[in-house]
């Protein structure tokens, strides 16, 4: 048997659809693992966004019947896990994963074969959760999981929630540190770390909050997991539990995951705003620096979800105060974006169009999140859609635009073709008024005594109209993202290829060749300042000067083990759910762990050296 | 507090010219009408937030206007390179200190309403109330005159009332919007909020935690009654004596009989019994509603004595008593429907 | 497999100074055992009152952990900055963990 | 450089875990991780402190734990990060006989800790009857220590692969690494461990 797979370099040749299968499912390839993340990421949004739609037609009309109260509470589940650890968080890994090695100069990531893992961990993961949808019911205690109403809600929903996050979670752990030591280590000569775009800044510090947050949240999912499987007390009140551990523990991690979400869509529109205003970024330095400031805080203040919890007005003011200081920070960057545009040659296409939405739709997002943070106030948003909508506008407004404006930018370099102008521009529109009209009269149905996670509002309250117009804007939203896929399966199909840099560049990425070759560079480019081939465009030939001469290239080897390990541990988490209704599902889980373990040693056993490409082959792909 | 208050309310009603285009929602359910203590403290920040927030979008919004407006790449611009700016420490000061100041400003009113919304020292002069959160109905004891009610919460105008909140079993929120913020009620520890109503009425209040499928009906009400009216309650209530109360008519008479025979005792008391399996039916004649959100009327007491399940999914009544036929379930709501113990009822706030 | 690579063959110089750092890395495992010591001695002998004792504790613990961190895992040397970033970030993380868990909890 | 210099044990420099951009790779990961583990651990560490005597009824922490055992324990684990590192000095020296000697002693000294913690454990079950699901204090209890314990098993099959591994290629470029990375690890068990005795043991011991 042979285990690892070298990638040829060859040209691509039609290939049959086996073998791009296996290509794929052994890749260490930064680029397409990439392609994985952002598919696997598409297609849960494509599933989280139908859930929301179910959500809406619900509360299209007051004591609407559409779906049954236990299966309402199943949607808005598995509508927030979905989105959050299933769509949002993978496409932005995508993102990272096929731009940040481009932008510093790398030729992979650190640890490829973790990459592979992770990326399986991910798509194994979702699945499991989805899983749950045939077999007995999904997760119905929120996405926060609240105990004890997730420790005693019957069936195994909750456990596929404990095991499907367990899975995904670990796969962002390691992506988060391979980020970290690919950026730290792998930076091409001449790219000091105040040189390095925005983008690349931003994965870095999210990679930080991944770290240092994801760890929260396993302890938390092994806790409710235990009281679930295992019996024990952690949340039973009966025998001395606490309940509120899993609050804390939920928005330890909970916080900053939300500003995982986010940053490294700033770091994306920093550099967008940059390329379309032909302008450098604004105050550079003090974008990380405020990167960096709401990261550290983002640490400090998860208790504001906790407010109505009665934490005691000392603790409470704290953590409002401390919240409220994000403001400053993130008015930094809304000012520099500001200013970056001021006095440039602002080009408003598609991409540029995200940008320039997003500024006014987080603003208000920003802006609510301080009066949510304000703690006596809070007693009135918390839990009602206030709250749903801020988080929308921050969600909404902020990461999904973000990620169509990255995915608008950069489509030609992960994808090779340049996405068509006038479906962009029609997505833009329908989705922005869309996502106005959905929620920003949520704000006012919250005042007006609207809790969130209801299954009906009830006649002759007020609250008829509002939700209508809500219901509205949804389809108008999905009508944008229809048109998005469309655009993306069109340009695949008709399109060009798209330049090596389609939109006159600043950054290193746009160097290469779209779609890049998966070493990336022939030889790694010297970097001689910020912005580095603006820099050639301006002060140089327009190219990159070659940090070495040409010479053999060392690459990873492709590894089905990666597959082989997340299949393991799917294995194995459906062992761990079902062994509470028959012994005889441990089978499954020692023998999931087994193939998992066995692949691991397998792994450490083999000598992986990797591949040379050679000078030769090197020289034979002439431009 | 009043000072800036004052100063800022005439930008205030500007900002609530939107809500108002929409209306305010439902009197006795908005927010946005406070007619309560907590819920005028929490309205103030609320207004003082908005008005703040609204300066510094109309800044950003303009900002982003002129910028689309001004450098906009024209025609015959393509080639046009914009100087490279790297920044500007002034600028960058002065976006980096108005926010302090502004986070300043929101800060100190925050911490003031904060303390004193938590402020429970004088718990002891006032009325205390035990309310334990069930799914997916309230419970309410009154600590100190041995009553008990279910689903409805009768308060006194003007006079700040103690809430004592457990849960009995998954985490709930107590949330009567008019007239003051949520608080939760957690299994493990008794959380105190006060309540003062401004106004006599009756108010919505609603459960904003998550707890089950029928989460979105675990409705209640909060009647504020003069303090006249609250005193005639309380005594009414405590000299209700169930066992010298007969049904005057006969279909209730057997109703009542029906009741004790289908074991409704068990899980449901009437009178200043302890039993709280389910909601205590003391008064139930009086409620304003059946099972928190339903009209009462007698229709849809034989529809819930029937099948619960069909009106609130998930409940804890269902499948718990021999299943009632038509005739059963109309008598035993003919019962229940004449407990009435008093002549303070919903109907008697602003009489 | 890499571009920089340090060829330096093993010198007595580098012998020397292993050793070196060996012996303190024997005296370092010393002082922790001492502080073992001492930490198991006060709670057995139980002279101490509760507070102090805790609090002596977390010292003992602190120094003890310390000693394996900069000496055991080399974090004084070097080219160890991210490394003491990562663990300081870390225990700043871990400590605002803790302090949720214990201290901020309402009762 | 190539496969063959990276294999052969002849041409080591004077770090060689340090010597590739792959043992940089590893040596930088792994501190990540033991960052992130420092948040996994704290986060059992707080839902211990906040659950340790939360009893119901059963045992307490005073009542069920002996110093003696945990003594013994801590000087076993400690040693064994102090023969670790005699393992990582033979390595810097070359001498990969010496340093398989000193692994082989660190594993044997994880494996008697892992020893008194499992008979620990039964101990507790079968006097007092006191299991994971006793209390909210047992399942904190065994899931803390457990953690900890599941981390030095983890840790001693690694060593025991590693070990048998390049028991016959020798010490070279590639694996030089792994060595490193696994003793850094073992130090961190090391370092958790301080803070169970401290915060389990002897917290529960003053009260
Ligand atoms: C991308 C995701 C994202 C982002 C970026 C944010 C950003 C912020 N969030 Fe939000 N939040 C969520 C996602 C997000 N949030 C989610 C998912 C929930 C609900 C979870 C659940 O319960 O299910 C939530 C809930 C939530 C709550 C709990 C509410 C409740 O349940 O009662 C609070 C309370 O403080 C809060 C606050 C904030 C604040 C202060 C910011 C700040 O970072 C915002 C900072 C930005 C600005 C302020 C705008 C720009 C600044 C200027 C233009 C400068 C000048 C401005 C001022 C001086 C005001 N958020
Ligand atoms: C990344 C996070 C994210 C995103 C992007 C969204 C996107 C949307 N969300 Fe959601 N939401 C959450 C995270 C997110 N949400 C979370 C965390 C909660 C809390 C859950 C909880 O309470 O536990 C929540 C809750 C929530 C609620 C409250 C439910 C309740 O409390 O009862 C509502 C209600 O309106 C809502 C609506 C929407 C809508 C209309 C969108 C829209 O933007 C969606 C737009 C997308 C589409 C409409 C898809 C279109 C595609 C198709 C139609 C496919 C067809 C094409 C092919 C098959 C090729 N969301
Ligand atoms: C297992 C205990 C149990 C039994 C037995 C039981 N109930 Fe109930 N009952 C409940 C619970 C719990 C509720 C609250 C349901 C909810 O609102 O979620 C309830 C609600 C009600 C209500 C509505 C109360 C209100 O305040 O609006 C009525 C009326 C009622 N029950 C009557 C009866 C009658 C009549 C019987 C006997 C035939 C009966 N119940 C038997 C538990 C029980
Ligand atoms: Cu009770 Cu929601
Ligand atoms: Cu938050």
């Amino acid at each position: 048997m042979s285990i690892a797979v070298s990638e040829s370099s060859v040209k691509a040749q039609k290939r049959s659809i086996g073998a791009v299968l296996w290509d794929y499912l052994t890749t260490v390839d930064h680029l397409k693992i990439a392609h994985l993340y952002i598919f696997g990421g598409a297609f849960f949004f494509i599933l989280g966004g139908i859930e929301a739609l179910i959500i809406r037609i619900q509360l299209l009309v007051p004591e609407n019947d559409f779906v049954t109260a236990g299966f309402y509470n199943e949607v808005i589940t598995m509508h927030g896990t979905t989105m959050i650890f299933l769509a949002a968080m993978p496409i932005l890994l995508g993102l990272m994963n096929a731009i940040m090695p481009l932008q510093i100069g790398a030729r992979d990531v650190a640890f490829p074969f973790l990459n592979a893992l992770g990326v399986w961990l991910f798509i194994l993961g979702g699945l499991l959760l989805n899983l749950s949808w045939f077999f007995g019911g999904a997760p119905d205690a929120g996405w926060t999981a609240y105990a004890p109403l997730s420790t005693t809600s019957p069936g195994h929903g909750v456990d596929y929630y404990v095991m499907g996050l367990q899975l995904a979670g670990a796969g962002t752990l390691m992506s988060g540190i391979n980020f970290l030591v690919t950026i730290i280590n792998m930076r091409a000569p001449g790219m000091t770390y105040m040189r390095m775009p925005l983008f690349t800044w931003t994965t870095f510090i999210t990679s930080i909050l991944i770290l240092f947050a994801f760890p929260a949240l396993t302890v938390g999912l092994f806790l409710l997991q235990f009281d679930r499987m295992f019996g024990a007390a952690f949340f039973d009140v009966a025998l001395g539990g606490n309940t509120i551990i899993w609050q804390h523990l939920f928005w330890i991690f909970g916080h900053p995951e939300v500003y995982i979400l986010i940053l490294p869509v700033f770091g994306a529109f920093s550099e967008i705003f940059s390329t379309f205003s032909k302008k450098r970024i604004f105050g550079y330095t003090s974008m990380i620096f405020a990167t960096m400031l709401i990261a550290f805080l983002g640490f400090m203040v998860w208790a504001h979800h906790m407010f109505t919890v009665g934490m005691g007005p000392i603790a409470n003011t704290i953590f409002s105060v401390a919240t409220m200081a994000i403001a400053v920070p993130t008015g930094i960057k809304i000012f520099n974006w500001l200013a970056t545009m001021w006095g440039g040659s602002v080009k408003l296409n598609s991409a540029m169009m995200w940008a320039i939405g997003f500024i006014p739709s987080f603003t208000i997002g920003g802006m609510t999140g301080i009066m949510v943070a304000t703690v006596a106030a809070d007693y009135q948003y918390h839990d009602t859609y206030f709250v749903i909508a801020h988080f929308h506008y921050t969600i909404v407004g902020g990461t999904v635009m973000g990620i169509f404006a990255g995915l608008t930018y950069w489509w030609p370099k992960i994808f090779g073709r340049v996405l068509n102008e006038t479906l962009g521009q029609i997505t833009f529109w329908t989705f922005f008024i869309g996502f106005h009209m959905t929620f920003f009269i949520q704000h006012f149905l919250g005042l007006m005594g609207m809790p969130r996670r209801y299954w009906v509002f009830l006649e002759d309250q007020g609250l008829d109209t509002g939700n209508l117009i809500s219901s509205i804007g949804a389809f108008l939203m999905a009508v944008g993202v229809i048109v998005f896929i469309i655009n993306a399966i069109y340009v695949w199909l008709k399109g060009e290829k798209a330049a090596n840099d389609p939109w006159d560049g600043r950054t290193l990425e746009w160097t290469t060749a779209s779609p890049p070759e998966h070493y990336n560079w022939k030889q790694t480019p010297l970097i001689r300042g910020l912005d580095c081939l603006w820099l050639e465009k301006t002060e140089g030939n327009g190219k990159m000067i070659p940090a070495h001469p040409l010479k053999d290239i060392h690459m990873p080897n492709g590894s089905i083990l990666p597959f082989i390990m997340s299949v393991g541990f799917f294995i194995a988490g459906l062992g761990f759910i079902y062994q509470t209704d028959n012994k005889l599902w441990y089978i499954a889980l020692f023998g999931g762990m087994a193939i998992s373990l066995l692949a691991m040693l397998v792994r450490s056993v083999q000598d992986d050296l990797g591949h040379y490409i050679t000078k030769e082959e090197l020289k034979g792909e002439a431009e | 507090m009043k000072g800036w208050m004052g100063k800022i309310k005439a930008l205030a009603l500007m900002s609530f010219m939107a809500v108002l285009l929409t209306g305010c929602g439902k009197e006795n359910l908005t927010a946005l009408v406070p007619k309560g203590y907590g819920a005028e403290e929490s309205m103030k920040l609320i207004i003082l937030t908005t008005v703040i927030m609204g300066g510094v979008f109309l800044v950003v919004i303009v900002v982003l206007a002129y910028v689309l407006i001004r450098f906009r790449r024209k025609k015959g611009q393509e080639n046009y390179i914009p100087k490279q700016v790297e920044g500007s420490k002034t600028l960058e000061t002065i976006w980096t200190i108005i926010p302090i100041i502004l986070v300043i400003i929101m800060a100190v009113p925050t911490t003031l309403i904060s303390f004193d919304l938590a402020d429970a020292s004088d718990s002891k002069d006032h009325i205390n109330i035990d309310v334990t959160g069930n799914q997916y109905w309230w419970h309410f004891n009154y600590q100190d005159e041995d009553i008990q009610t279910s689903q409805d919460l009768y308060i006194p105008v003007g006079e700040k009332v103690y809430l004592n909140m457990i849960s009995s079993d998954v985490i709930h929120s107590f949330w009567v919007p008019s007239i003051s913020g949520k608080m939760d009620v957690n299994p493990e520890n008794t959380n105190t909020m006060y309540i003062e109503a401004y106004e006599e009425g009756v108010y919505w209040g609603k459960c904003a935690e998550l707890c089950g499928p029928s989460h979105s009906l675990m409705d209640f009400k909060v009647i504020v009654v003069s303090k006249e009216e609250y005193e005639q309650w309380v005594a009414d209530m405590k000299n209700y004596d169930p066992e010298k109360d007969e049904p005057e008519s006969a279909v209730a008479k057997e109703g009542k009989d029906l009741f004790e025979e289908n074991n409704c005792m068990a899980c449901h008391a009437i009178g200043s019994s302890p039993v709280e399996v389910g909601p205590n039916l003391t008064n139930f004649g009086n409620r304003t509603k059946i099972a928190g959100f339903k009209e009462p009327t007698k229709e849809n007491l034989v529809d819930w004595l029937k099948d619960p399940e069909e009106i609130k999914p998930g409940n804890l009544m269902t499948g718990k008593y021999p299943q009632l036929n038509d005739d059963e379930a109309e008598k035993i709501a003919e019962y229940l429907m004449q407990l009435k113990v008093t002549d303070v009822t919903p109907e008697s706030v602003n009489n | 497999m890499t571009e920089n690579t340090n060829t330096n063959q093993l010198t007595d110089y580098h012998k020397q100074k292993n050793k070196e750092e060996m012996k303190r890395n024997v005296i370092s495992f010393a002082l922790m055992i001492v502080s073992t010591i001492i930490a198991f001695a006060i709670v057995a002998s139980g002279v101490m009152d509760r507070i102090f004792a805790v609090f002596l504790l977390f010292i003992l613990a602190t120094v003890q952990v310390a000693f394996q961190f900069f000496y055991f895992m080399h974090m004084k040397e070097k080219g160890h900055a991210l490394p003491a970033v990562m663990i300081i970030g870390g225990t700043w993380a871990a400590f605002l963990t803790v302090f949720g868990l214990v201290a901020a909890v309402w009762w | 450089m190539n496969h063959d210099q990276l294999l052969n044990p002849k041409s080591l420099p004077h770090s060689p875990e340090k010597a590739t951009l792959e043992g940089k790779n590893k040596f930088l990961g792994l501190w990540f991780f033991l960052g992130g583990e420092t948040v996994l651990f704290a986060s059992l560490f707080g839902t211990f402190i906040a659950l340790r005597n939360s009893t119901a009824g059963g045992p307490s922490s005073e009542e069920l734990f002996g110093l003696e055992l945990v003594f013994i324990m801590t000087v076993l684990l400690l040693t064994s990060s102090l023969t670790s590192v005699y393992a990582m000095y033979h390595m810097r020296n070359h001498d990969f006989k010496k340093m398989q000697l000193w692994l082989g002693i660190t594993g044997l000294l994880g494996l008697s800790f892992l020893g008194l913690e499992i008979y620990e454990f039964t101990h507790y079950i079968t006097e007092y009857g006191f299991t994971f699901r006793s209390s909210a204090f047992g399942s904190a209890f065994y899931t803390l220590v457990g953690f900890h314990g599941g981390h030095v098993t983890f840790g001693i099959a690694w060593l025991i692969v590693i070990m048998i591994r390049n028991a016959r290629r020798g010490l070279n470029l590639y694996n030089a690494p792994k060595f490193n990375t696994f003793s850094l690890y073992w130090h961190y068990i090391d370092v958790v461990w301080v803070f169970v005795f401290t915060v389990v043991y002897l917290m529960g011991k003053v009260g």
